[in-house]
């Protein structure tokens, strides 16, 4: 078996970016303050040392110009891998990704591909206010051509960056900042990926099925022991890749429990767990035994000093499973 | 440019400059600030770093969210808000409470913000810095860098257009001069011929990036000419020389003169945020050159050189401003955090139905586990 | 009765603004070309003329630059209307509108709020491809802050237009642009609104409901002709307005016929059909007799030389209602 | 600056040409284009022409979907991709079909695009323009403007990197130089130092706004400096003049000297599109001025003064032109449109199961159908 090593996700991440930098020669890092500083949240710390400032370098503050860059980076041979600062900064950069990266290998019948990972922090719980806590995925999503992934711990982190880095799609790979220091697991030395495209089965259970992703595992995770305690026995999906995602294993779940809550930071119209509710009853119809359920962000900008109610609690959680479940 | 050749810039006649190294200067222009709006300036930066000292200490104490010093800036901050009409909207990026200081906001409204409690008009909706105070002509900062300045454009023209002979001026980094809002906001302003001001603060740093990385142009300013407006770069430590670029783009512009990009060199002379260690980027030998050229010492050195100012008088102004910021300090502390129902206001002007469900369900989520 | 008149969208489009322009003295249209040359689509035609250069103006190219001065001029006591030339360019504003103009009023307590609407052309069926066809609502319905508000045509086009020029929040008005002039009907010639947040009852019918909206209204109402000629009674609604809309109505509506198909242009995931899908099963989850369906563009983008088969059918949508009913 | 100004430009010295209006030129410049390239550039710019007539014609006839003129630009679509190296890449705006030409790109292969028929490269994936000839170093064109501008950033920031030498060009118009993306590129492009060469077409029109609408700015090219990189304004119409720039900046350029602006004044001759009634917003006369000035007018006249092309010679150029075209025509039209299932390829570069689920649906349904 491979060393393990205890590591928070920050260092998770900095080592895929490591092993990938060493094994790939024309793999760049850009970003604002990801040079010399590391990143702001330190996931790049000590690349440009290792790496030199012509892989691993600064930009100048503008997100369009890095997303853009970026993509000519891509087609003229490297493979950029770009930080964005936080999340909530990606939007000066949306043209660049949903009309150009997106569609680039579509629009030129596939002459071109852009193999190139997008990363951000996104995401609540650090008392960001509207700007340091929004969590995007549904924009990215419902934009064909691309791909949505969201690790939820270390390990994910690292095995999901070096499947993305390895894959010659665009990839938004959307980190939960709330996760990036609170846990330490073991992780294993070497490489390794975790495929795209597949859920994580968590854990088994037979009551309802309970979907999330990033930061909303742990809330997931926590919420269950509490419904374990009042006898709910919950089965539990990391959905992982969120965009092409995981429709079987869902699905498979739901089938068995009859049941299922889809839980997301994000502002609740038009996102993921829409989407997973909308199908999921469509394929599921005739094994459903209640109303699928969600529990996201309300419809409004996310707030800064209410951001404990604006955030999907374990208690919020709980209630939901247990009306869910006797329904 | 980095920050040696900053330094190097700040020294040449290109730039302008008012004030001499030794605070002297023409005798003709010191009316630009009267004797006794130089005293309250100098308050108001002796206040300002009093903040930032205080503050930034409640924020390593666990008892403020989040910090950024504007230390070093005053100058910029404080005199262009000094040289604008009261109701000429500034367009705030974040660091720049000299303004709100100038303008009279009420220190508790400042830090009732900073806190987001109860009592803050944003209703504790954004961090700390995201001002807004409409009865002061401060409309609300955001964090996206660079945004303010086609609102500062925009506002602008309404203003030729409703004829209300207001001057929008939009602060902003050297950092957020990057950005494609810098690019279009300046273009429309030519061409709308607004009634605004674009001042660039260029502090040498956004975050831990330097101005060399920021761009390969010498001049921030030299990129007026290509939105065929006015631009100059001024000594943004020279408080005079401030107040003078700013009246006279704000004389001009009010006189359908059309707009101006003010680039004012200045220096952060401290983190940029209390998340921030700039030990890591930048050397110490930096830092302290700047100290002789900062703000407070340059206005200071100015003061004396009129008579006007003595060490026991600047020893009471800092006790006066201790006192204050104590006191806005342990009032707004006490308040408590809004309220939860107001989560769902002014998303509309009016609640829509979905979001009406929304809060009902969860109000009702939170009696119920109360029960 | 109000005087009637004969109109294509365009008109009534063009109607309104002359309208509202005529009344309100503060407020200013303005965008790429919709001055002396009245905008590519010509819904500004003749208004420069009348209402004068500084209140009907060209701009520079650069969308970004549109939406953000106009918030400025929002600020600065003007009400701005803009034009976006077609929503596919939107993008580069995205972040003045997702980030400034949704958050606005909910960042400042209330202290300002944006009156300002955003038109633009949307959708396919013009041969547009990939740049000229796209349905951006489902990036502005998660945007809370926004409201998203689409006619179906002419009559719908004045009356919405009306109220939202009315509404002193920012809104995202998007026009189908392939039934600008493909229908007139009887307008009146009058001021009039039709409200916001409300949805209407096109055709009663028992069998099942079908929602749709925009140049979806068309193949919503063929299908059900379609449908009509084999013996299903379907009950169509058209949404009007995206977001916030009219739950109750769909709600209503499903509660008696059991069944609901929502119809979008816009790429499957994360769409506007998956949020009513999703929130309609479970408000009238024992209600249900068939799996919710929905009929959307395909998750790729819009393609060129094939956009018949990427556009939902009036027979895909009969199809479809046909599995429903007979489920 | 209005097309008017604009004309008096093409006349001031600051401007920089090299064809005089006679057709002349310094002797010693004549070698920027020999003889044999000069006739071959003529004969493409009459072929650029043909194509123009007789494709706008097939578009009025409903047999093309959209068309766009490029007449009277040619001479720096054409010169621009004649001084480059034949595997740098040229990121095309939309109205450069002249550089596709002069890189030998097959007539059908153009056409087949157009058509978005089932030879074409793209897969009929996008409107008639957004070309994409890998092989041929022209990366994929997309509707919104300035949106190239990065794109050739990064490339010349990789070629610099990985050390291919290639230099990268992009073409805008002057209105795309009004979005952000023009800011964000010049800047990085400064700052990367990457080989990279920006061309704008100044033409006088973004669809019906004339460039004075567009910017205040007296020139574009003036813009370089604020990102400290090379401009220089050039008189578009001027052959010479365009290889000349066109040549020294991607000598310095590719010799690690760094970027460059190139501001090509030129004259929009036709409508914008197919779409597109330029009566409506531009004076008759204005259009007949610049016949005089257009390309095929001023590069005839120097071919003339070379002695090397006569009237006959341009009857039979005329009658190949058409020739090619009528075939191209032709053979292309004939094509069928891509099948069905290519609608769903190239999303990714292998299908997710989710979008197979949606293929294999849709595909069932148009067989339960036809059944
Ligand atoms: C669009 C955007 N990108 C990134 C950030 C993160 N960020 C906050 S401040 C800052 C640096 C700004 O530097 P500058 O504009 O020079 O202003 P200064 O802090 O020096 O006053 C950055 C990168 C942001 N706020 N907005
Ligand atoms: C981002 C964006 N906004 C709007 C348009 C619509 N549009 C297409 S071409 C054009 C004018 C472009 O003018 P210019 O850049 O000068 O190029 P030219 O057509 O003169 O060659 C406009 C506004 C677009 N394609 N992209
Ligand atoms: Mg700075
Ligand atoms: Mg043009």
């Amino acid at each position: 078996m491979a060393d393990l090593v205890q590591m928070n996700m920050i260092q998770a991440l900095n080592n895929a970016l490591d092993i990938y930098m060493r094994r790939e020669a024309t793999a760049i890092i850009m970003g604002e303050d990801v040079g010399g500083f590391g990143g702001v949240f330190r996931v790049t710390e000590g690349l440009q040392q290792k790496y030199g400032a012509e892989r691993v370098f600064d930009t100048p503050l503008a997100e369009a110009g890095i997303v853009g860059t970026a993509i000519g980076m891509a087609l003229g041979g490297l493979q950029p891998i770009v930080e964005i600062q936080f999340a909530d900064f990606v939007f000066p950069a949306f043209d660049q990704i949903v009309n150009e990266a997106a569609k680039y290998r579509y629009r030129c019948g596939g002459q071109y591909g852009l193999k190139m990972v997008i990363r951000m922090p996104y995401g609540g719980g650090i008392r960001g206010g509207h700007y340091h806590s929004q969590s995007p995925e549904a924009y990215f999503a419902h934009t064909p051509g691309l791909r949505v992934v969201i690790p939820s711990g270390p390990y994910e982190a690292k095995g999901l960056l070096l499947a993305a880095l390895d894959c010659p799609d665009p990839v938004v790979f959307l980190e939960p900042k709330k996760v990036y220091r609170s846990v330490k697991t073991h992780v294993p030395k070497d490489y390794y990926t975790i495929p795209l495209e597949k859920a994580a089965l968590v854990r088994e259970g037979r009551d309802a099925t309970l979907v999330a992703y990033g930061a909303m595992m742990e809330v997931a995770r926590e919420a269950v022991l509490l419904a374990e305690g009042e006898g709910y026995d919950v089965e539990v999906i990391d959905l992982l890749s969120i965009w092409p995602y995981d429709l079987k294993a869902v699905l498979s779940s739901v089938e068995k429990t009859g049941r299922l809550l889809v839980i997301q930071e994000a502002p609740q119209t038009c996102g993921v767990a829409a989407e997973l509710l909308a199908e999921v009853q469509r394929r599921a119809f005739t094994r459903l035994r209640a109303p699928l359920r969600r529990i996201a962000g309300f419809d409004t900008p996310f707030p800064y000093a209410l951001e404990d109610h604006y955030l999907p609690s374990k208690e919020r959680v709980l209630d939901v499973l247990r009306k869910t479940i006797e329904f | 440019m980095g920050q040696a050749s900053c330094l190097e810039a700040l020294m040449t006649p290109k730039l302008r400059s008012i004030l001499n190294a030794d605070g002297s200067c023409a005798e003709e222009l010191r009316d630009l600030v009267p004797d006794s709006d130089l005293l309250a300036i100098l308050r108001i930066i002796l206040l300002n770093r009093v903040m930032d000292r205080r503050l930034m200490t409640l924020q390593r104490q666990g008892r403020l969210g989040f910090y950024m010093t504007s230390t070093g800036e005053e100058a910029v901050t404080v005199g262009a808000a000094y040289a604008l009409r009261e109701d000429d909207p500034i367009f705030l990026s974040y660091r720049e409470v000299g303004s709100l200081l100038w303008r009279k906001v009420p220190l508790n409204a400042i830090m009732n913000q900073l806190i987001g409690n109860a009592q803050d008009l944003n209703k504790g909706r954004q961090m700390p810095f995201h001002y807004c105070f409409r009865e002061h002509h401060i409309p609300s900062v955001s964090s996206p860098v660079g945004t303010q300045l086609p609102h500062a454009c925009g506002f602008g023209y309404a203003a030729r257009i409703l004829k209300t002979s207001q001057v929008a001026l939009a602060f902003c980094g050297e950092g957020a001069a990057s950005e494609g809002d810098f690019h279009t906001a300046l273009n429309f302003s030519g061409v709308l011929n607004a009634q605004t001001i674009f001042l660039i603060r260029n502090n040498g740093y956004a975050i831990s990036t330097p101005e060399s990385v920021q761009t390969k142009a010498c001049s921030l300013a030299s990129r007026a000419e290509g939105y065929g407006i006015a631009g100059v770069r001024i000594d943004g430590t020279d408080l005079l020389m401030v107040v003078r670029a700013v009246r006279d783009a704000a004389e001009r512009a009010r006189g359908g003169g059309g707009p101006a990009l003010i680039e004012a060199l200045t220096y952060r002379m401290g983190a940029h945020s209390s998340a921030d260690d700039p030990t890591r980027y930048r050397p110490e030998e930096e830092m302290r050159q700047w100290e002789k050229l900062d703000a407070l010492a340059r206005v200071r050195l100015h003061a004396k050189w009129r008579g006007i100012w003595t060490d026991t008088e600047e020893e009471s102004a800092w006790a006066d401003a201790e006192k204050a910021v104590s006191q806005m300090i342990s009032e707004c502390e006490r308040l408590p955090p809004p309220p939860v129902e107001s989560l769902f206001d002014d998303v509309y002007e009016r609640m829509p139905a979905v979001l009406r469900t929304q809060k009902e369900e969860y109000l009702r989520f939170l009696r119920d586990r109360k029960r």
